[in-house]
C-alpha cells in the first residue's frame, strides 16, 4: 500500500503569500494514495524536518512529498530528513512551488492553482518511485600516473606526501619530460633543470613512488577505484637491481652516433644510453634497433664486458605487468607539431629552419653546443633570428584552430636568450597577436621589446627561402599595410603544441573522451577541468590542452588532490539513479553504448529460458562505477529496456499526464 | 542535522516589495474565469534550463503560470514519445530545453538531443502538427531572463493558435 | 417480397436522405483501397469496387467501443453505463458479410448474456446487401454452402444490373418498411422492378453464382472438422507458424473474428471502460499477470486462430467460423492461406478414414 | 553449378560493437533472372551449400499452386531444394526472419533482393545476427510484381501464370486466354520508384547491377505535403490513420524493428492504449516512424503489406530524406558497420533550437 504524506512549505511569506498553502494541502489530500497532507512555516528548519518524521512514524508514510523551494535547495535535506525517518531516501519527491509558482505568478488564486498542479505531479511521480540504495564501490588506493613530464612529477609528488603509493608510468629512459629539454623559463629566466631535477630526484627517492620508465600502457580494465591496468615494461637489456649508473657502458658503446631524441635530433648517442646525465633513473636502456649484438647475432658485448656489476642482460624480454590501481591522472604531454602542411616555412628542408623545441637545446648548456647558439648547418653563430609566432596554431584552414598559449612568452624568451648570448644578434618576431596572460608576463614582453630590442613585426610569414649562405623571411606587416623581407641565420618556428601523436589511441584504451584535436576532453569545462568524463581518470597538463609550466603545475597538484580526496573515503558512493538494464526486454543492438559520455555499458552474456531450452544472448550492461545517470542510453534504446532510475519512462509520464490534467 | 532557520528567514525577509513588477499577470488555466488558458508542457534539463527557471524565480521575474515544468536530468533524457503524450493528454504546447551545445553537464547529451528533435521536429510538422506548439530552447543556468522571456513568447503563440486537437485523447 | 428498380442517381439520393437520420456505412476508397466506413456524403460510396478490405463487423462491434464513465472524485463513486446511440444503416454488404452477422449474432446474442452493446446496435442497423459484382480467386464461399448472390440476413439486397441501375429487393418487413418511407419520399428512379428486371436480375446472380462455382471444386469443407480433431499436435503447425510473422491482418480483417480487451482510461478522477478488438496472434493476447502464456509461440497462437475458424466453433455452435470471405488469403504478407490447411485437413480426415476402414 | 559460384569460407569475425565488420569479402556471379539457366543456377547454388555444410538452413521461397503468390520457406536439407523459386513474385521481405535464428547454431542463407539485403545489412549492423553467420545469396532484381494489379488486368478471369519479358509480361488465365501488358503496369509501387535493386553486401550475387527505377513520385509527393498548410496535413493524415486497424504487420516486417518486447506491447508504461482514435493512431504511427529513422532501410514492406494502405512511405522517406539532408549518412543497410546517425552527433549539426 502506498502511503503518501504532502508538505507543503510557507517559506515565512515567501510561498504562502501568493500561494493559498492550505488550499494546496486541501486538495492534495483528495490526490491518489495521499493520506496525510500539511502546511508549515518552514519545512527545512529543525521543527519542520521533525514534523515530516513525526509524520512519517504516525501516518506510517511510505512515500513524501514537500512542496516548497526548488530541489537544488533542499531536495538533498528533505532526502536525508525521510530517510532518517526510516523511508528510502528516494521516495521523497520535491514540488518547486517557490521558485516555480510563488515568486514568478503574483495572482494568487493562479498560483495556488498551479502549486496544487505541480503537488499532483509529484505526487503522481512518487507514487511510481522505488526504493535506490548508493552504490558502494571500494577503493584500491594507489594511483597511477600516465608520463613523468613536470605534470606527471608533481601529481606523483603530493599524491605519495598525502601518504598514497603511486606509479608513474614514463614512456622515455627517464622521467623529466619536456621541461628537462628546456634551457630558460620565463618570465623569471629560472634555469628549468635547476628548479626540475630535484623535484625528479624527489620522485626517484620517494618511498611511495615507483616509476616505471621505458613503459607504456597496454590496456585498462574496470573502473572508478578498481582500475585493472597492464603495463607494458619494454625490454632494457639492463638489470635495473644491479646496475649502479656508473657510465662506463654508454661511454664505451662503440655505436655513438645515433640521433638524440632528447636533444631534437641536434645532437647523438650511443646505443646504451641515458636521456640525460641527470635521468631518474639512472639507469641505462639499450636502443635494440641499434645495437650491434641484436644487429649481428651476439657480437659486439662490449657494454657487457665493461659493465662492473654484470648488469647487462642482453635476454631480458617486455614484460606484461598487471596492476591494480584507484585513480589514474593522465599527463601525457604534448609534441610539437611537424608543419608539414606548411611546407612554404622550410621546415624539415632548410636545416636552419628549427622549432622552438631545437632552439631551446641549442642555447641550452647541457644541449649539443653546450649552450653556444649555432646555426644547425654550418655551425656558424647566427646574426640574425627570426621567431615566427602561430606556427601552425590559430589557422583552421590547416585544421588547427586552437591558440597554442606558451608560444608567445617562450618565443619572447628565447629573443631575450639570443641577444644575451649574441649581443650583436638581431631578433625578429612575427606575430598575429601578442598574448601575455599571466602575472609578469606583460611585463617581460615589454622587457624583451624594449631593454633587448626585439623588433616585433605584425603579420604573416607567406615563405622562407635560402640566399646566398642565409635565408629569406618573407612575410606582410599588417600594420604598415607592405610586405616585408628579413634576412636570417636561422628562423625558429613557434610550432603548434599538439598531444602526443599516440593521445587519441591511448585515451580510447583509458576510456576516456578527446576533443577533434585530440587534446582529452575534461568533464566540464568551467567547473570540473581536471576530471575527465571518465570517474577517476583526471587530467593534468598539455594533454588537456596547451598551457605554460605554472598552469601544468596548478593543474597536477589540483588533479592530486582530487585523486587525495577519493582515497581519503573509506568507500566510493555511486549516485543511486543510475541506469539499469531490463534484460529480459534488451536485444542486444548497443545503439545505447555510442551515447554514453562515460563508456559505461558494456556488453554481457546472459543465460536465459526459452522454452525447455536454456539459450545464451548477449545483452547491455551498465557499470555503475561509471554511469553518472544521465539518461541518454534510455532514450536511444528503442524498446526501453534501458531505465534510468529515478527518472523511469513510468514517472516522468505520470508526471506529464499530472501536469495536462 | 542541518540548521537551516537562518536560510528561510533570510528567504522570507524578502518581501513582496522586492519582487519586481514587469511581466505578464500569470493567469491560470481556468483560474475561475472561464476564459481558455493554454496547457503548456516544458521539459527542462536539471542543470541549465531548470536551474534558468530557478534564477527567474529568484530573480522574481513573473511569466505566465501556464507553463508546468517536468525536470529531467538531461535534455538527452527527453523522449519525444513524451511529446506525444503530452499533446495526447491535453497541452496545447510542448517546450523542451536544456543547455546550450558544448555546455551539457553530461557533456554531450545535448549534442543527441539537437539531432533527434531536428528530425522530430519536423515531423510532427509534417503530420500536421502547427510549428508554433512546439519548441526547442538552450537556457542556461543564467538566463532566468531568457526562460522568462521563452515563456511568455510561446504562451502568447500557443494562446493565439487556440486550443489544440491534434492527437488530443481526453475524456 | 417486393422487387424495386433504382438507377444510380435514385440510389444517390436515397443515400443523401439516409445520411440525415441514420450513420452510413458503405464501401469507400481510400487510396485506392476499397474499406468499409462511415460515409458523410452519398459520393463517397462505391459500390463497384472489389470486396471492402475492412469487413463490416465493425458496424455492428467497433473497433473500439465506449462502455461505462466513471466518475471517482466524489464521496461516492459515479459509474453508468453508455449505450450506443442513433440508427445505422450499412450499405452494400456482401453475402459473406451477412454470414458474419449471423455468426456474430450466435456469440453475442445467444445464451444467458446477451451482449448490450451489440444487441443495441444491431437492433438499429439496417443492412443493405448488395450481391457481389464479381468473384475474386481468392473467395471460397461455395465451400460453406452459400454463394455471392445469397441475401439471407438483409432486410434489402442491392444487385447491380447491366445497364447500371439496381434491382431492390427487400426481404425483410423491416426493409419494406425502409423502401415505403423512401417512396413517400418521392425518390426520383425509385419505381417497381417489371419482369425484365426480375429476370435481369436473376441472370445477373446466376452469372456471379457461375463464377463463384469455380472454386468449389478446390476448396470443401469435407473432413475439415474431423481432420483437425486429431491433428492438433501436429507438426504442421510449427511449419506453418514459421513463416507468420503474428500481424494482426486475418483476424482483423476477418468478418467473423471478435475477440475484444477491455480497458480503462482515466483522466484524474474521471474514467471510461470500453472495448477494442484484440487478436489471438498477438503475444500479448493470452499474457497474464506474472508473464506466464500458455500460448507462448506463434504455433500455439496461429493454431489457436485456425481451430477457431475450422474446428472449436463447430463443436459449439455446429457451424464454421470462417464464411470463406478471402481477406486473410489476400492480405496475410506471407502468403499463409486457409484453404491449404482446409485442404491439409480434410486430407488427414480421408487418411484416417482409410486406416479406420482399412 | 559452376565453381565460379561456389561459396566464401565464412568470415571470421566478433559481432560486438567496436569491431563492427566493415571490410566485405569478395562477391561471386551467378546467372540473371530471365537467364534460362538461372532458376537451375539458384537451386544448385542453394542445394550445395547445404550440401557442403556451409549453411544449415536457407530462407527463400517454395513454389505454390497459386503461381502469382509463391512462400516463405525454410530448407533444411539439399533434397528439399527441389521447388525452391525466385521468380517476379517473390515480395515478400525475408530478412526478418534471420531474428527467429538469433540463437540458432548454424550459418543461414538468405535469398535477397536489393531491398531485402539492405534490411539484413540492417539486422547486422544493429547487432541482431553476426554477418558470419549470414551467407547472403543476392539477386540484382529486376523488379516485383503486384498480384492485386495482375488480378486487376486480367479482370474476371483467374490469372494462372505469368510470363515477364524485359519490358512486357504476358498473362495467361486458367480459361487460356493471353494478355499483354507493359511490365511498369504491374509492378509494385516500390519497385517503380526503387533506386537500389541490387544487393550492396552479398557472398553470391545472380544478375548483373540493374539500374533501377528513377522516380521522383514520392520525394515529389513529399514534397507537395510540406507545401501544404498545417491544417491541410492534419487532414491529410487524419484520413490515413483512421484507417488504422493496428494490425501491427508494418511493424512486424520491418527490418529495423528487432525488439522481443515493442513499446506498442508494453503495459507498463502504458505507452499505447488500444482504443482506437485519431490520438492513440497518431501515436502508433508517429512513433513507430521515429523509431526507425534513421535505421529505415526504404524496402517499404511496412507499405507493401499494410492492409488499409496507409502510406507509410511517406513518412519513412520523408525522415530518411531529413536526416539524409541534415547528417549526411548512408542509405541504413547500405554498408556494413554503420550505426544510426541518430546515436552520433557534430559539433557543426543544424540547430532547430532557439
Amino acid at each position: 500500500m502506498k502511503r503518501i504524506g504532502v508538505f507543503v512549505c510557507h517559506c515565512g511569506t515567501n510561498i504562502a503569500a501568493t500561494v493559498d498553502v492550505e488550499k494546496v494541502a486541501e486538495s492534495a489530500r483528495h490526490l491518489p494514495h495521499v493520506v496525510f497532507a500539511t502546511t508549515y512555516k518552514f519545512m527545512c528548519a529543525d521543527p519542520g524536518q521533525k514534523l515530516i518524521a513525526d509524520a512519517i512514524r504516525e501516518h506510517a508514510l511510505n512515500r513524501v512529498v514537500v512542496a516548497a523551494c526548488s530541489p537544488h535547495m533542499h531536495e538533498r535535506t528533505f532526502r536525508k530528513a525521510v530517510e532518517r525517518a526510516g523511508v528510502n531516501p528516494y521516495l521523497m519527491e520535491v514540488a518547486n512551488v517557490r521558485e516555480q509558482c510563488s515568486w514568478v505568478h503574483r495572482d494568487k488564486p493562479v498560483g495556488t492553482e498551479k502549486a496544487a498542479a505541480l503537488v499532483a505531479a509529484a505526487v503522481a511521480k512518487v507514487a511510481r518511485n522505488v526504493p535506490l540504495e548508493s552504490g558502494k564501490l571500494p577503493v584500491e588506493r594507489r594511483a597511477l600516473v600516465v608520463g613523468g613530464g613536470i605534470a606527471g612529477i608533481q601529481a606523483a609528488l603530493d599524491i605519495a606526501e598525502s601518504g598514497y603509493h603511486v606509479t608513474i608510468v614514463e614512456r622515455e629512459q627517464s622521467v623529466g619530460g619536456r621541461m628537462a629539454q628546456l634551457d630558460k623559463t620565463f618570465p623569471t629566466l629560472d634555469c628549468s633543470s635547476c628548479i626540475l631535477t630535484p623535484k625528479m630526484v624527489d620522485v626517484g627517492h620517494h618511498p611511495m613512488i615507483e616509476i616505471c620508465s621505458y613503459s607504456e600502457i597496454e590496456s585498462v580494465e574496470g573502473y572508478v577505484g578498481n582500475f585493472e591496468v597492464t603495463i607494458r615494461r619494454k625490454a632494457t637489456s639492463v638489470d635495473p637491481d644491479v646496475c649502479t649508473g656508473c657510465g662506463e657502458c654508454w661511454n664505451r658503446c662503440p655505436v655513438k652516433k645515433l640521433p638524440s631524441s632528447f636533444n631534437m635530433d641536434l645532437g647523438h648517442r650511443p646505443a646504451i644510453y641515458v636521456d640525460f646525465p641527470q635521468a631518474i633513473p639512472n639507469v641505462p636502456v639499450i636502443d635494440r634497433a641499434n645495437c650491434t649484438y641484436y644487429l649481428r647475432d651476439g657480437k659486439c658485448r662490449v657494454c657487457e664486458k665493461v659493465c662492473p656489476t654484470k648488469a647487462i642482460d642482453f635476454t631480458l624480454e617486455d614484460r606484461l605487468v598487471k596492476e591494480r590501481f584507484g585513480a589514474i591522472v593522465m599527463a601525457t604531454g604534448f609534441q610539437t607539431a611537424s608543419l608539414q602542411q606548411y611546407p612554404e616555412w622550410g621546415l624539415g628542408t632548410y636545416p636552419d629552419v628549427v622549432t622552438g623545441l631545437h632552439f631551446e637545446r641549442l642555447v641550452s648548456s647541457t644541449g649539443p653546443t653546450e649552450g653556444k647558439i649555432k646555426r644547425p648547418s654550418d655551425g656558424k653563430e647566427p646574426k640574425s633570428v627570426v621567431f615566427v609566432l602561430c606556427a601552425g596554431s590559430r589557422d583552421e584552414a590547416r585544421g588547427r584552430s586552437y591558440c597554442s598559449k606558451a608560444c608567445c612568452m617562450y618565443s619572447a624568451k628565447q629573443a631575450i636568450l639570443l641577444r644575451e648570448k649574441i649581443p650583436q644578434a638581431q631578433a625578429h618576431v612575427f606575430y598575429m597577436d601578442i598574448r601575455t596572460a599571466g602575472k609578469d608576463y606583460e611585463e617581460f614582453y615589454m622587457r624583451a621589446k624594449e631593454e633587448y630590442g626585439v623588433n616585433y613585426i605584425r603579420g604573416r610569414v607567406a615563405k622562407v627561402y635560402p640566399e646566398k649562405d642565409h635565408l629569406v623571411v618573407r612575410g606582410e606587416d599588417t600594420l604598415l599595410g607592405r610586405p616585408v623581407a628579413v634576412e636570417a641565420d636561422m628562423v625558429v618556428l613557434a610550432a603548434a603544441i599538439e598531444p602526443r601523436a599516440d593521445a587519441a589511441a591511448l585515451a580510447q584504451k583509458v576510456g576516456i573522451s578527446y576533443n577533434r584535436d585530440h587534446f582529452f576532453s575534461e568533464a566540464h569545462p568551467k567547473l570540473r577541468p581536471v576530471e575527465s568524463n571518465t570517474g577517476g581518470v583526471f587530467l593534468a597538463g598539455c594533454c588537456q590542452g596547451p598551457k605554460d609550466i605554472p598552469e601544468t603545475v596548478a593543474q597536477a597538484s589540483a588533479a592530486a588532490a582530487k585523486v587525495v580526496q577519493m582515497f581519503s573515503k573509506d568507500a566510493l558512493v555511486s549516485e543511486a539513479q543510475l541506469a539499469s538494464v531490463n534484460e529480459a526486454w534488451c536485444i542486444g543492438c548497443f545503439l545505447c553504448q555510442p551515447v554514453c559520455p562515460y563508456k559505461a555499458i558494456q556488453p554481457k552474456e546472459i543465460e536465459e529460458r526459452r522454452g525447455r531450452d536454456k539459450i545464451k544472448r548477449t545483452v547491455s550492461s551498465v557499470n555503475t562505477g561509471l554511469c553518472q545517470g544521465c539518461g541518454a542510453c534510455a532514450v536511444a534504446c528503442p524498446s526501453g529496456a534501458m531505465r534510468l532510475n529515478g527518472f523511469t519512462d513510468e514517472q516522468i509520464l505520470a508526471e506529464v499526464d499530472a501536469v495536462c490534467l | 542535522m542541518p540548521v537551516n532557520e537562518s536560510a528561510a528567514a533570510e528567504a522570507e525577509m524578502m518581501t513582496e516589495a522586492e519582487m519586481t513588477t514587469d511581466g505578464a499577470s500569470g493567469a491560470g488555466a481556468d483560474a475561475g474565469t472561464g476564459t481558455w488558458e493554454p496547457r503548456i508542457v516544458a521539459f527542462c534539463c536539471n542543470w541549465c534550463s531548470y536551474a534558468g527557471a530557478d534564477l527567474a524565480g529568484t530573480s522574481r521575474k513573473q511569466y505566465p503560470a501556464n507553463i508546468r515544468i517536468v525536470r529531467v536530468p538531461c535534455s538527452g533524457r527527453i523522449n519525444p514519445q513524451y511529446i506525444l503524450r503530452a499533446f495526447q493528454r491535453g497541452a496545447d504546447g510542448v517546450m523542451v530545453a536544456g543547455c546550450h551545445p558544448g555546455d551539457c553537464h553530461y557533456t554531450t547529451g545535448n549534442y543527441y538531443t539537437r539531432r533527434r528533435f531536428s528530425v522530430v521536429q519536423r515531423f510532427l510538422e509534417y503530420v500536421g502538427l502547427h510549428p508554433d506548439r512546439f519548441s526547442g530552447h538552450w537556457i542556461s543556468g543564467s538566463e532566468g531572463e531568457k526562460f522568462v522571456q521563452t515563456a511568455r513568447e510561446f504562451t502568447e503563440k500557443v494562446r493565439s493558435l487556440g486550443p489544440n486537437e491534434k492527437m488530443r485523447d481526453v475524456l | 417480397m417486393a422487387e424495386k428498380l433504382v438507377t444510380s442517381e435514385g440510389l444517390f439520393t436515397m443515400v443523401e436522405k439516409l445520411l440525415g437520420r441514420a450513420q452510413v456505412t458503405a464501401p469507400r476508397e481510400e487510396n485506392g483501397i476499397a474499406v468499409f466506413g462511415p460515409v458523410n456524403s452519398a459520393g463517397q460510396v462505391e459500390l463497384d469496387g472489389p470486396l471492402p478490405v475492412i469487413p463490416e463487423k465493425s458496424v455492428v462491434f467497433p473497433q473500439s467501443e465506449t462502455l461505462l464513465r466513471m466518475d471517482l472524485g466524489g464521496e461516492v463513486p459515479k459509474v453508468e453505463a453508455v449505450e450506443p446511440e442513433g440508427e445505422q444503416v450499412i450499405l452494400g454488404v456482401r453475402p459473406c458479410g451477412l454470414q458474419a452477422f449471423a455468426r456474430l449474432d450466435r456469440v453475442f446474442l445467444e445464451g444467458a448474456f446477451v451482449d448490450p452493446q451489440y444487441r443495441r446496435r444491431r437492433d438499429h442497423t439496417l443492412i443493405i446487401a448488395l450481391t457481389c459484382p464479381t468473384v475474386k480467386r481468392s473467395c471460397f464461399c461455395r465451400a460453406f454452402g452459400y454463394g455471392p448472390s445469397d441475401g439471407s440476413g438483409a432486410d434489402l439486397q442491392l444487385t447491380r444490373l447491366p445497364g447500371g441501375s439496381f434491382h431492390l429487393e427487400t426481404l425483410t418487413e423491416r426493409g419494406g418498411e425502409f423502401v415505403a418511407e423512401m417512396e413517400k419520399e418521392g425518390i426520383a428512379g425509385l419505381t417497381d422492378a417489371g419482369a425484365e428486371a426480375g429476370s435481369a436480375a436473376r441472370a445477373e446472380k446466376a452469372r456471379v453464382e457461375r463464377l463463384a462455382e469455380r472454386s468449389a471444386a478446390a476448396v470443401s469443407t469435407e473432413g475439415v472438422v474431423e481432420g483437425l480433431d486429431g491433428m492438433y499436435d501436429d507438426p504442421y503447425w510449427a511449419q506453418l507458424a514459421e513463416r507468420c510473422i503474428s500481424c494482426g491482418i486475418c483476424t482483423y480483417l476477418c468478418p467473423t473474428c471478435h475477440c475484444f480487451d477491455i480497458c480503462e482510461k482515466a483522466r484524474g478522477p474521471e474514467a471510461e471502460r470500453y472495448r477494442c478488438w484484440d487478436t489471438c496472434l498477438f503475444s500479448n493476447y493470452t499474457l497474464m499477470a506474472g508473464g506466464a502464456n500458455p500460448r507462448p509461440t506463434v504455433r500455439e497462437r496461429l493454431r489457436n486462430r485456425l481451430y477457431h475458424k475450422l474446428n472449436f466453433f463447430n463443436h459449439r455452435y455446429g457451424e464454421f467460423l470462417c464464411v470463406g470471405c478471402g481477406r486473410c488469403v489476400e492480405h496475410c504478407p506471407t502468403n499463409i492461406d486457409i484453404r491449404k490447411v482446409m485442404a491439409k485437413a480434410a486430407a488427414r480426415s480421408r487418411a484416417q478414414g482409410v486406416s479406420v476402414n482399412g | 553449378m559452376s565453381e565460379a559460384i561456389k561459396t566464401a569460407a565464412p568470415v571470421e569475425g566478433e559481432p560486438m560493437p567496436a569491431e563492427l565488420k566493415t571490410a566485405e569479402i569478395p562477391t561471386r556471379r551467378g546467372p540473371a533472372p530471365g537467364d534460362p539457366e538461372f532458376l537451375g543456377a539458384l537451386r544448385d547454388c542453394c542445394r550445395s551449400l547445404l550440401a557442403e555444410g556451409h549453411v544449415q538452413r536457407i530462407i527463400a521461397y517454395r513454389e505454390t499452386p497459386d503461381s502469382l503468390r509463391p512462400e516463405v520457406a525454410f530448407f533444411a536439407s539439399p533434397e528439399e531444394t527441389g521447388d525452391l523459386v525466385w521468380d517476379l513474385f517473390c515480395n515478400t521481405n525475408i530478412c526478418k526472419y534471420l531474428l527467429d535464428y538469433r540463437t540458432f547454431e548454424g550459418r543461414i542463407g538468405v535469398v535477397v533482393k536489393g531491398c531485402d539485403a539492405r534490411g539484413v545489412v540492417q539486422l547486422i549492423n544493429d547487432m541482431q545476427i553476426p554477418r558470419d553467420k549470414v551467407e547472403i545469396i543476392g539477386i540484382c532484381c529486376p523488379g516485383q510484381i503486384d498480384p492485386a494489379k495482375v488480378e486487376s488486368a486480367a479482370g474476371e478471369a483467374w490469372v494462372s501464370r505469368v510470363v515477364a519479358g524485359p519490358d512486357s509480361v504476358e498473362i495467361v488465365t486458367e480459361e487460356g486466354t493471353e494478355m499483354r501488358v507493359p511490365l511498369e503496369s504491374v509492378l509494385t509501387d516500390r519497385c517503380l520508384s526503387c533506386r537500389k535493386p541490387n544487393p550492396p553486401v552479398a557472398d553470391v550475387v545472380f544478375g548483373e547491377d540493374q539500374k533501377g527505377r528513377i522516380s521522383d513520385e514520392v520525394f515529389e509527393q513529399i514534397a507537395e505535403l510540406e507545401r501544404m498548410s498545417s491544417a491541410e496535413r492534419d487532414a491529410f493524415w487524419n484520413r490515413h490513420f483512421e484507417r488504422c486497424i493496428r494490425c501491427f504487420a508494418c511493424r512486424n516486417v520491418c527490418p529495423a524493428c528487432s525488439c522481443t518486447k515493442c513499446v506498442f506491447d508494453q503495459q507498463e508504461p502504458d505507452w499505447l492504449a488500444g482504443e482506437r482514435n485519431q490520438a492513440n493512431q497518431h501515436f502508433f504511427q508517429i512513433t513507430r516512424a521515429v523509431h526507425v529513422s534513421g535505421r529505415c532501410t526504404g524496402c517499404e514492406e511496412c507499405d507493401r503489406v499494410c492492409p488499409v494502405g496507409i502510406p507509410l512511405r511517406l513518412m519513412n522517406k520523408k525522415l530518411w530524406k531529413d536526416v539524409k539532408d541534415l547528417f549526411d549518412s548512408p542509405l541504413p543497410g547500405t554498408k556494413l558497420g554503420v550505426r544510426s546517425p541518430l546515436v552520433m552527433w557534430d559539433p557543426k549539426d543544424a540547430d532547430s533550437f532557439e
